[in-house]
């Protein structure tokens, strides 16, 4: 019971978790290289919702200064850094896709089994 | 009361996050595993806005979710779409 | 206030600012684009030899950036054994850009060479920053633009194999920053910290408070930096990806790109880490044995290999086991002589990969059977070969025998003689397959049957000048095994 | 041409210059509120993607030649670490701002927080160029080079 209630505590840090598995998982195990690419960001995108989470006060607003109102923030670091995190995100999908792109003019799959397949039949 | 109301929302957005990322996983027609992709990036920018970070919420919105999409869409027309 | 302060920051601004000059560069005046890269290299080279000096003389260097101190700004800092990273990144980049000017003219298309240049500035330029950032995050940063750019300037050869294996290679290392970044946010969610020292100072607290968060840090930093530098059960993506590659890739791959990740891994250790959370879980145990067992399959794996430059990169999955044993073996002078296998491997891996890029340039042979005899046409180059393998091997007069004499005492300074035996078999089955290959060469009564072109001098020279560096550093290696064991001091 | 089409190019044409002038301000507003160069750099980039989806792609190439945005791609960056060196020459260290002795004006103004107008108007250029090369990398693979499968 009392764990019960610490996993609802925090049940944030849980669902990025487990998204992260879940993305690592179907990185790992799906053929297809486009499928891998977007469990790839499933699993970055999970870190980075970890990430603010952690930053996250109760109760906080956004760390917006405005005239004369004394509120609780929420910490921004996590936020600007989780910023570029998502930028390198979008450019290591772009290169990947681009390669997909290539991968797929020569071997005429994006299916990493059947392109052992071809490989191994050379 | 409008707390409890946050936290439900809140739970149920995680839930369908959680939902999105498996059916990405289990989907095997590519163009719809991306549209569920892309449902899953915005859901993730709402529950960033509820984490009181607009800012993230708003590159998610537009380079998570819009550019991405955009390049994935791009590439499954230049391959195949069947998984 | 001199510009020799600035330096710290100067040398990374002039990497990433020629990475994306160049392509103008190449646009508008294709002639001076290769010259103005091997400026701005020399130039960084210089600037970090100043900074050995400045540190040497006076202590620690910190730089912030944007003038904010941490715990809000980023910090760069240099101790000498960052300072002897950097050197060995400058320097061995500066000497394979030389040679690679002439290589790629043969190996790329002429519209992508000025990518090439950008690609690489690139690569050195993150490569340098993770050396000298002192903050988590721009380390997490920084390895995903070392990582794209070394998948690119593999597959900027745009054959099936590149493609493939640089593909292998972005997923493989794009799963090991996600396991990065997971770990650096459980050491951000017990500390609140990312700079560096100040993760050290809160994190012995933490580790008492939450020890399985760290555990679980650990591991991840384990994982995300085994699968980087290619440690023994995590090195899948590394033989495809260091054979297909250009020459010069491969080289700068192979040379230095994954030692940038066993260093980083050693910092974490020995940096931040503190000494109980690695007194309470046997991590050095488990670094160590995956390191011997890499030492051992490596060679294992290279004996069976039938292409020049396939045999080669497994070779690296072996050689990178030296460093982590330094690393594992928590022993000033065994870490000296991982550091120092770290120096000598960068600089012979490359020579012998631009030794098999001559080789291909030359005759276009990539088979190992096929070399019989190649001596009599290419003396240089297999002389070269020759050096470079007596190195592996561990022959005296060699830098190899060094590292691997001062990794044996720290094994035995320990009491783990063990190790000194998985040592001495490696350096045996190193032998089994570098010896034939020589022998074959030199040796061989009939005449070498297929065509060879002409060597030009551009190429050959790089390889005398490490020829040289291998047998300096073979004899004189008291100066940077000193400079070693006192950067070693403040881990001890 | 279908009536789909019609629908799809007369939406797209009323929709861009909306978003186009969103990203600028979200650009440009960057010291202000939330958002800044990456975000903004991305709106301003997808719109002009949105006019070579819903056009055709010569038409999205007219707007800016892909010559235009590998520089601008390279002048962003370059524009960044430039206004770093600035601020060494000036005096303070890389990439300093206030300490460098750039204007700061007054908090709340669109031209205040000195270097980091410049540096987010850099990010901005810089951004919306690589997403445009990006997409236009991916779409037009074929007609690159002749290999087959």
């Amino acid at each position: 019971m009392e764990l019960l209630i610490k996993i609802l505590h925090n049940y944030y840090y849980m669902v990025a978790i487990l998204l992260f598995i879940i993305g690592m998982h179907t990185m790992l195990t799906h053929s297809n290289l486009i499928k891998k690419v977007i469990a790839m960001n499933i699993m970055d995108t999970s870190v980075f919702l970890l990430f603010v989470a952690i930053g996250y006060t109760y109760g906080g607003e956004a760390p917006i200064v405005r005239e004369g109102s004394e509120v609780l923030y929420v910490n921004p670091l996590p936020g600007s850094l989780m910023l570029t995190g998502i930028v390198v995100a979008v450019s290591i999908t772009a290169y990947a896709l681009s390669l997909i792109v290539k991968i797929y003019r020569y071997y005429g799959t994006v299916d990493y089994d059947e392109i052992c397949l071809i490989r191994s039949q050379e | 009361m409008t707390e409890i109301l946050t936290e439900i929302l809140n739970a149920l957005l995680l839930t369908f996050l959680v939902i999105c990322a498996i059916a990405v996983a289990q989907i095997r027609d590519m163009l719809s595993a991306v549209i569920v992709f892309a449902s899953f990036g915005l859901i993730m920018a709402i529950i960033w806005q509820q984490l009181s970070a607009p800012d993230v919420a708003m590159v998610e919105a537009a380079l998570g979710t819009g550019v991405t999409t955009l390049l994935l869409i791009a590439a499954i027309s230049k391959t195949r779409r069947a998984e | 206030m001199g510009l020799e302060q600035h330096f710290p920051a100067l040398i990374i601004a002039i990497l990433f600012g020629i990475a994306f000059f160049s392509p103008l560069l190449y646009r508008w005046a294709r002639k001076i684009s290769a010259p103005a890269l091997i400026t701005a290299l020399t130039l960084a080279l210089a600037m970090s030899i100043s900074l050995l000096i400045q540190v040497t003389q006076g202590g620690n260097i910190t730089y912030y950036l944007g003038g904010w101190p941490p715990p809000w700004g980023v910090e760069l800092k240099i101790d000498l054994l960052r300072v002897y990273m950097l050197i060995i990144v400058l320097a061995v980049s500066t000497w394979i850009m030389i040679y690679a000017l002439k290589d790629l003219e043969h190996e790329l298309k002429t519209e992508m060479l000025g990518w090439y240049y950008s690609l690489y500035a690139l690569l050195v330029g993150s490569m340098a920053g993770i050396t000298l950032t002192n903050d988590l995050f721009n380390l997490f940063v920084l390895m995903e633009i070392c990582a794209i750019s070394a998948c690119a300037i593999i597959s900027i050869k745009e054959d099936r194999a590149c493609l493939e294996a640089s593909f292998k290679y972005l997923i493989l290392s794009a799963m090991g920053t996600g396991c990065f970044l997971l770990g650096v946010a459980m050491i951000y969610m017990v500390t609140g910290h990312l700079n560096y020292d100040l993760v050290s100072e809160a994190l012995p607290k933490a580790v008492e408070l939450y020890p399985n968060n760290m555990f679980a840090a650990a591991a991840l930093f384990i994982v995300a930096f085994g699968t980087k530098s290619a440690l023994f059960p995590l090195h899948v993506w590394l033989p495809d990806a260091h054979a297909s590659a250009p020459s010069p890739s491969s080289a700068m791959l192979s040379g230095v790109v994954i030692k940038i990740y066993a260093f980083a891994l050693f910092i974490m250790f020995y940096q931040i880490f503190p000494r109980t959370l690695l007194d309470s879980i046997p991590l050095n145990e488990i670094v160590l044995w995956l390191a011997s067992m890499g030492i051992m399959f490596g060679s294992i794996f290279a004996m069976v290999q039938v292409d020049l430059k396939k045999m080669l990169a497994y070779s690296s999955i072996g050689q990178i086991g030296y460093v982590f044993l330094g690393i594992g073996l928590d022993d000033s002078m065994a870490m000296a002589g991982g550091f120092y296998h770290l120096l000598v491997h960068a600089i012979m891996k490359s020579m012998l990969f631009m030794a098999a890029g001559v080789i291909i340039y030359s005759t276009g042979i990539r088979q190992i059977k096929q070399l019989g005899g190649i001596g009599q046409v290419l003396p240089v180059t297999m002389l070269a070969f020759t050096i470079g393998s007596a190195s592996m091997i561990g022959l005296p007069g060699t830098g190899g025998l060094i590292s691997k004499w001062y990794l044996a005492l720290g094994a035995l300074d320990i009491g783990r003689p063990i190790f000194v035996v998985i040592i001495l078999a490696s350096s045996l089955l190193n032998a089994v397959y570098y010896m034939p290959i020589i022998v074959n060469a030199f040796m061989q009564q009939e005449e070498f049957e297929h065509e060879a072109k002409p060597v030009p001098r551009q190429m050959l020279i790089p390889l005398i000048v490490g020829m040289a560096a291998i047998i300096f550093f073979g004899v004189f290696s008291r100066p940077v095994i000193v400079l070693l064991e006192s950067a070693m001091q403040m881990f001890f | 041409m279908t009536l789909e089409d019609q629908i799809v190019r007369i939406t797209s044409r009323l929709v861009v210059p909306f978003i186009q002038v969103y990203g600028i301000y979200i650009i440009l507003h960057g010291h202000l509120s939330p958002g800044g160069g990456f975000s903004g750099g991305a709106i301003f980039g997808s719109s002009l993607v949105l006019v070579a989806l819903s056009f055709n792609l010569e038409v999205g190439a007219k707007q800016i030649s892909h010559d235009t945005s590998s520089i601008l791609e390279s002048g962003g960056a370059l524009g960044f670490i430039l206004t770093g060196l600035v601020a060494v020459v000036l005096g303070g260290n890389f990439l300093s701002n206030q300490a460098a002795g750039f204007p700061m004006g007054e908090a709340g103004e669109l031209f205040s927080a000195g270097a980091i107008f410049i540096i987010t108007t850099f990010l901005g250029i810089k951004v919306a160029s690589t997403i445009i090369t990006l997409f236009y990398n991916i779409i037009e693979e074929e007609d690159k080079s002749g290999a087959s499968h």
